[in-house]
C-alpha cells in the first residue's frame, strides 16, 4: 500500500503513545501523531493542550492549539495557567508525553525554535518557545518531530530554547530539572532514540528504503547506527484510519 | 480599573482614552482565536506608536501591531498562527530587521507573569526553562532594563529552593510581574459594568484582566442590564477590574470567537500573502487606515465569507468551513 | 491520581483503600458548606487515627474529626463555623489539652500552599503576615519538622525582593507547597471516570484535588456517561487527577450544598452544645459508630428536617429555613 | 428612638463606607455593617467576600462567609485564591476596606485572634486568622469591632496575628507591607481612629450617654480623648433599614 513520509511519521510516533499516557500536543504533525494514536493502538490515551483543553473529541481537525475545534466535547476547558500547571504537577507529570517539533536539536535531544545566528542580530527568525521549553522542562518524556537536514541536526545550537539532557547524562539534574527528557526524534528517514546511560542520540530505526548511512549524511554530528533496524511501514490499517478518522480533508497530510 | 458606574463606550472613544504613545499593552486571545481585533485595527487606525507590547502566543493581534509599525517593544512567547503562518511574517522580519526590540519567555513564563501581576506579588516560581537560553540570553539589556522604569531591572532569577529540597526541587526560575497599562481583551458576553463571560478556553485573558490598570473590553453581547448575574459562577471577570466597555459584533474577526464564528481562512491565507510583500503590506494598511469602523471592515469581507464562518449552534465553530 | 478507567468505588472501600493512620488529609468545603461530611463519618467510623490534616477554614468536617480523636497533627488558618461556632469547640479545646499538635497559617497562604502543591512548585509568595507571629511563632519546631519528612523543614521563609523594588515590594513571604495524600471533596456533579463540575464557590477545592497524591470524591449525582462533557467549561477538576468517585446524595450533610441543600441548624446546634460536654460529646460519637453508612445517619434525622433544608430551585438556599 | 449598641455599632461602621469602596466582610455584626452601607448612605458600595463571591444579593442573611445565600445572583463566583488576589492586587486593593473583629488590639491597631497565654501552651484558644491577617496585610483601610474591655484593648497583644501599624508609623514600611492600615475602631462605646503621625489610637467619638473616661478605664493603655466629640446616634431612618432590610430575623441584632 503506498503511503507519503508525513504518513509514515505520524504513524510511527503514535506507535509510541500508550493507552495510560496524557498525550500534550501542538500543531500540525504533531496533533495528527496523537490523534492517530488515540484512533489506532491507544484509544485510552488522553490528548491535551496547552491552551487548557483536555480529552476534547476531535471530531475535525485543529488548526492550531488555540483553535475552537479543541473546546467542543472536551472534559474541561480552562486556560493555559491549568494545562502547564498539569505538566508540572509532580502527580501528573510522569503520565504527560509532549510531543515537540523545533529548527534544530544536538546529540542530547536539545532544540532551538528561536533564532540562526546571533540572538541579539539573528539571519533567521522562528516563533519562539511558545510552550515547548515548558514541555521539555517538566514532563517524563517527549516525541520529537524533526526534518533529516544537516543544518538541522546540529553539534552546537544556536540557541537552546528548550531542555533535552543539556550536557549528558547529569544535565537536567545539575541545571535542576526533574528527570525525565527526550524520548525519541522521528525525522523523514528514520526514527532515534537516547543511550540510557549516556543520553547521547543513537538509531533506533530507518524506514523501508533508507540506509543508515543516508541518515548521517542528514547529520552535522555523529551517532551510534549499530542498535538500528528497519521500521515497519504503516498497515494497512493504520493508514485507512489516519486518512478517514484523522484528517479526512487532508488539511495536513 | 473602575469600581462602579455606567462603562459602556465607543471603541474609537476607549482607545483615544487609554492607549496612548509609549503604553505598555497587552492583549487577549490565543493565535487565530478570540484576539480583540477590532481593538488592534482601531490602534492601527489612530496610528498609535512605540507601543511595549506583552504578548504570550497572541498571534494575530500582535502580528498586525507589528506589522503597522505601533510596536517599539516586544516580550513575546510564540509569534506563529498555526497552520497559517507558523511564524508570524511581520513579525519575523521586525526583528530581522532591528525594527523591533524583543524578549523572549515560554508560555507558561509569560502566563504566570500575568499571573503574578494580577495578585500583586513582584514574581511567581516555576522549573520551566532551568539550563537553557531563555534564562541566559537577555533581548533587554541591564542598561537598557535600568534606563526604563517601567521594566524590571532583570528578565528572571534563579532562586535555590530555600525549603531544602522541598517537592524534590533544587532550584526554580522566578518570573517578573507584568502589570500593563492596558489589557484589551475580546469576550462572548459582557454587560454595562464591565462583567465579562468568556465561554471555551479563557487562555490568559483572565490573569491579563486583571493584571492591568486600564481594561477595555469588547464584546459580541452587551448585556444592559443585570442578566449576567443569573450565572455567577460562570463570570470570569468581575466588574471591578473594567474601565471601558464596547460593543463589537464580529470583534475577534478574522480570528475566531467560539460559539459566534470561526477564523476567516480566506483573510488569514491573504494575510500572510500580503505581509510577505512589502508594497502590497502597504496596501493592505491603507486599507485598515481607509475603512473608520470595524462595520466598514466587516461590509468589504461581505456578508458571505461572514455566513461561511458562522458557528454551528451545537459544535461552536464551522462545522462545513473550507480550511484548505 | 489515575489516568483513566472506571473510578466509581463504594465510600467505605475508597476510605478503607486511601486513607491510612498516619496519612495526610485535606478536606474541602468552607466552614459550613460544602465539607464532605459523609466521607468525614466514615473515617470516623473506621477509627483512622493519626491524621495529619490541612485545613484552610473548613470548619465542621475539621472539627468532627479532630473530636472524634482522628487527628494528631493540624495546619489550619481557621477553626469555626460561623454563627453555629466562632472558635470550633473540640478543636479549641484538642489544642487547650494539647491533644493535637497545631500550625497557624493565614487563609490566604492555606490556599497558596495547595496552589503550589498543584502547580509543582516547592512554595508561592505572597506579602501577607510580614511583620507577624504567623512568621515568628512556630507550632512544628525545627526538630520536628526534621524528623518528618513529609513536612518542609521551615514554616515559611523572609525573601528580599531579588526583582530589586518592583511591584513595590520589598519583601515577600514564601508559604511551602502542600501535597497531601488523599483530599476528599464533595461536589454536587461528578461522573464515572472522575470529572467535576462544583456549582457556587468552589472555595480552594480545586487546588486541593489538584495537588493530591490521592483524591477522592463524593457527589449528590453522579453521571454514568459522558453527560458533563457538554459544558466543559463548567468542569473544574478534569477526571485524570481522580482515584475514586462515590454517589452520596446529601453527602456534605449537615453542612449545606449549594443549589441542593442549606446547612441543618438543628444538628449545628445541638452538636455545638454535645461538644461543650464530654459525656454527651462521647454519646454522639456512639451515634456515629452506631452507623453503619450515611443514609442510616440520614433515617436517624429524618425525612422531615431534611425537608425543611431542601433548596429552592432558585436561590440554591432554603429560603424559609429557620436558622435561629 | 431606641436601639440597641449592636445597632449603634453596625450603623457607625456603616457610616466610614463610601460609594466608591469595595468591601471585604466577615460573619455576624461585621457582613450587616457592611450591608447597611450599601443600604443606607453607599448603595454603590460593592460587598465581597474572602470566599470568593462579589457584589452578591445578600437578599437573606448569610451566617458565615461560606454561606450559599452569598452566591445567589453575585456578579463572579470564584473561590478563595481570586478573593485574596483581589486584596494584594495593586490595583485594587486601594478600594477595598475590611472590616475585622479580633480578641485583642493594641494602640497601634494590631490584632489578636489566635491565642491567649503562651502560643505552645495557651489559656485560651480562637479562631485563628483565617482572612483577616491577609487583609490587614493588603488592604488600605480597615474598620475593626472591639468590645471594649480592659483584657481586649492591650499594651502589649499575646500574639500579633493581624498586622496594625505594628510599631509606629514606619512599622508597616519596615516589614514590607503596603501602606495603608487601620481606619477606626468600633466600640459598644465610642469609636477610635489612628493619628495620621504616630499612628496611635485616639478616641475620635463616644456614644450618647458615655464619658470618654469610661472608656479609658476600659481600656490598658491610655489613649487621647481630647478630639473627641458625641456620635450622633442611629437615625429613623437608619434604624428602620437596618431592621428591615438588613436584618429582618433578628439573626444576629
Amino acid at each position: 500500500m503506498d503511503y507519503t513520509l508525513k504518513e509514515m511519521m505520524a504513524i510511527v510516533a503514535a506507535r509510541e503513545i500508550q493507552n495510560s499516557d496524557i498525550v500534550f500536543c501542538g500543531t500540525g504533525i504533531s496533533m495528527l501523531a496523537a490523534m492517530a494514536a488515540k484512533n489506532i493502538n491507544a484509544p485510552q490515551s488522553v490528548i491535551f493542550f496547552e491552551t487548557g483543553a483536555i480529552d476534547s473529541e476531535l471530531e475535525d481537525l485543529p488548526l492550531a492549539v488555540g483553535d475552537s475545534r479543541i473546546m467542543y466535547h472536551a472534559s474541561s476547558n480552562s486556560g493555559l495557567l491549568d494545562a502547564f500547571a498539569t505538566m508540572q504537577n509532580r502527580f501528573t507529570c510522569s503520565h504527560v508525553v509532549g510531543i515537540l517539533g523545533a529548527a534544530q536539536i544536538d546529540i542530547y535531544g536539545n532544540l532551538n525554535s528561536t533564532v540562526i545566528g546571533d540572538y541579539h542580530g539573528p539571519d533567521v527568525r522562528f516563533s519562539g518557545s511558545g510552550g515547548a521549553c515548558d514541555v521539555a522542562s517538566f514532563v517524563s518524556r517527549s516525541i520529537i518531530f524533526m526534518k533529516q537536514e544537516k543544518r538541522k541536526f546540529k553539534k552546537k545550537l544556536d540557541y537552546l530554547t528548550s531542555p533535552g539532557y543539556l550536557d549528558g547524562p547529569a544535565g537536567r539534574k545539575k541545571a535542576g530539572l526533574s528527570e525525565g527528557g527526550p524520548d525519541c526524534v522521528v525525522t523523514d528517514m528514520g526514527m532515534m532514540a537516547f543511550d540510557s546511560e549516556s543520553k547521547k542520540m543513537f538509531l533506533r530505526g530507518y524506514y523501508p528504503g533508507i540506509i543508515p548511512e543516508e541518515i548521517l549524511q542528514n547529520m552535522e554530528f555523529e551517532i551510534d547506527v549499530t542498535r538500528a533496524e528497519e521500521i515497519k511501514p504503516p498497515s494497512a490499517n493504520e493508514l485507512s484510519l489516519l486518512r478517514e478518522k484523522c484528517d479526512p480533508h487532508r488539511l495536513i497530510l | 480599573m473602575k469600581v462602579n458606574g455606567y462603562k459602556v463606550k465607543k471603541l474609537d472613544d476607549a482607545v483615544k482614552t487609554y492607549v496612548k504613545d509609549g503604553c505598555h499593552l497587552s492583549i487577549g486571545g490565543f493565535t487565530l482565536n478570540r484576539n480583540p481585533m477590532a481593538a488592534v485595527y482601531e490602534i492601527i487606525r489612530q496610528k498609535i506608536k512605540d507601543l511595549h507590547l506583552y504578548a504570550h502566543s497572541n498571534g494575530q493581534g500582535a502580528d498586525e501591531l507589528i506589522g503597522a509599525g505601533a510596536v517599539s517593544c516586544l516580550e513575546i512567547a510564540y509569534g506563529g498562527t498555526g497552520k497559517f503562518a507558523s511564524t508570524c511574517i511581520r513579525f519575523r522580519k521586525a526583528i530581522l530587521e532591528k525594527q523591533i526590540r524583543v524578549e523572549d519567555y515560554s508560555n507558561y513564563q509569560m502566563t504566570l507573569r500575568f499571573l503574578a501581576g494580577s495578585m500583586g506579588v513582584p514574581f511567581l516560581p516555576t522549573r520551566s526553562s532551568l539550563g537553557t537560553d531563555i534564562i541566559k540570553k537577555w533581548g533587554f539589556g541591564p542598561e537598557f532594563r535600568e534606563q526604563n522604569l517601567k521594566l524590571p531591572d532583570k528578565k528572571m532569577v534563579e532562586l535555590e529552593n530555600p525549603f531544602d529540597d522541598w517537592c524534590d526541587t533544587k532550584k526554580v526560575v522566578l518570573v517578573p510581574a507584568i502589570n500593563p497599562d492596558v489589557t484589551i481583551i475580546h469576550v462572548q458576553k459582557a454587560d454595562y459594568k464591565g462583567n465579562c463571560r468568556i465561554d471555551g478556553l479563557t487562555f490568559a485573558d483572565v490573569e491579563q484582566a486583571k493584571a492591568a490598570r486600564t481594561l477595555i473590553i469588547t464584546c459580541e453581547e452587551l448585556l444592559d442590564d443585570d442578566y449576567l448575574k443569573n450565572n455567577p459562577d460562570r463570570n470570569q471577570i468581575p466588574f471591578i477590574h473594567a474601565d471601558a466597555v464596547a460593543h463589537i459584533p464580529y470583534g475577534a474577526y478574522p480570528t475566531a470567537c467560539y460559539k459566534y464564528y470561526d477564523y476567516d481562512p480566506v483573510f488569514l491565507k491573504q494575510y500572510a500573502e500580503f505581509a510577505k510583500n512589502e508594497g502590497r503590506y502597504q496596501s493592505y494598511l491603507e486599507s485598515i487606515y481607509s475603512r473608520k469602523t470595524h462595520t466598514e471592515l466587516l461590509d468589504s469581507v461581505g456578508r458571505e465569507r461572514l455566513e461561511m464562518i458562522m458557528a454551528d449552534k451545537n459544535r461552536g465553530y464551522a462545522r462545513k468551513l473550507d480550511r484548505r
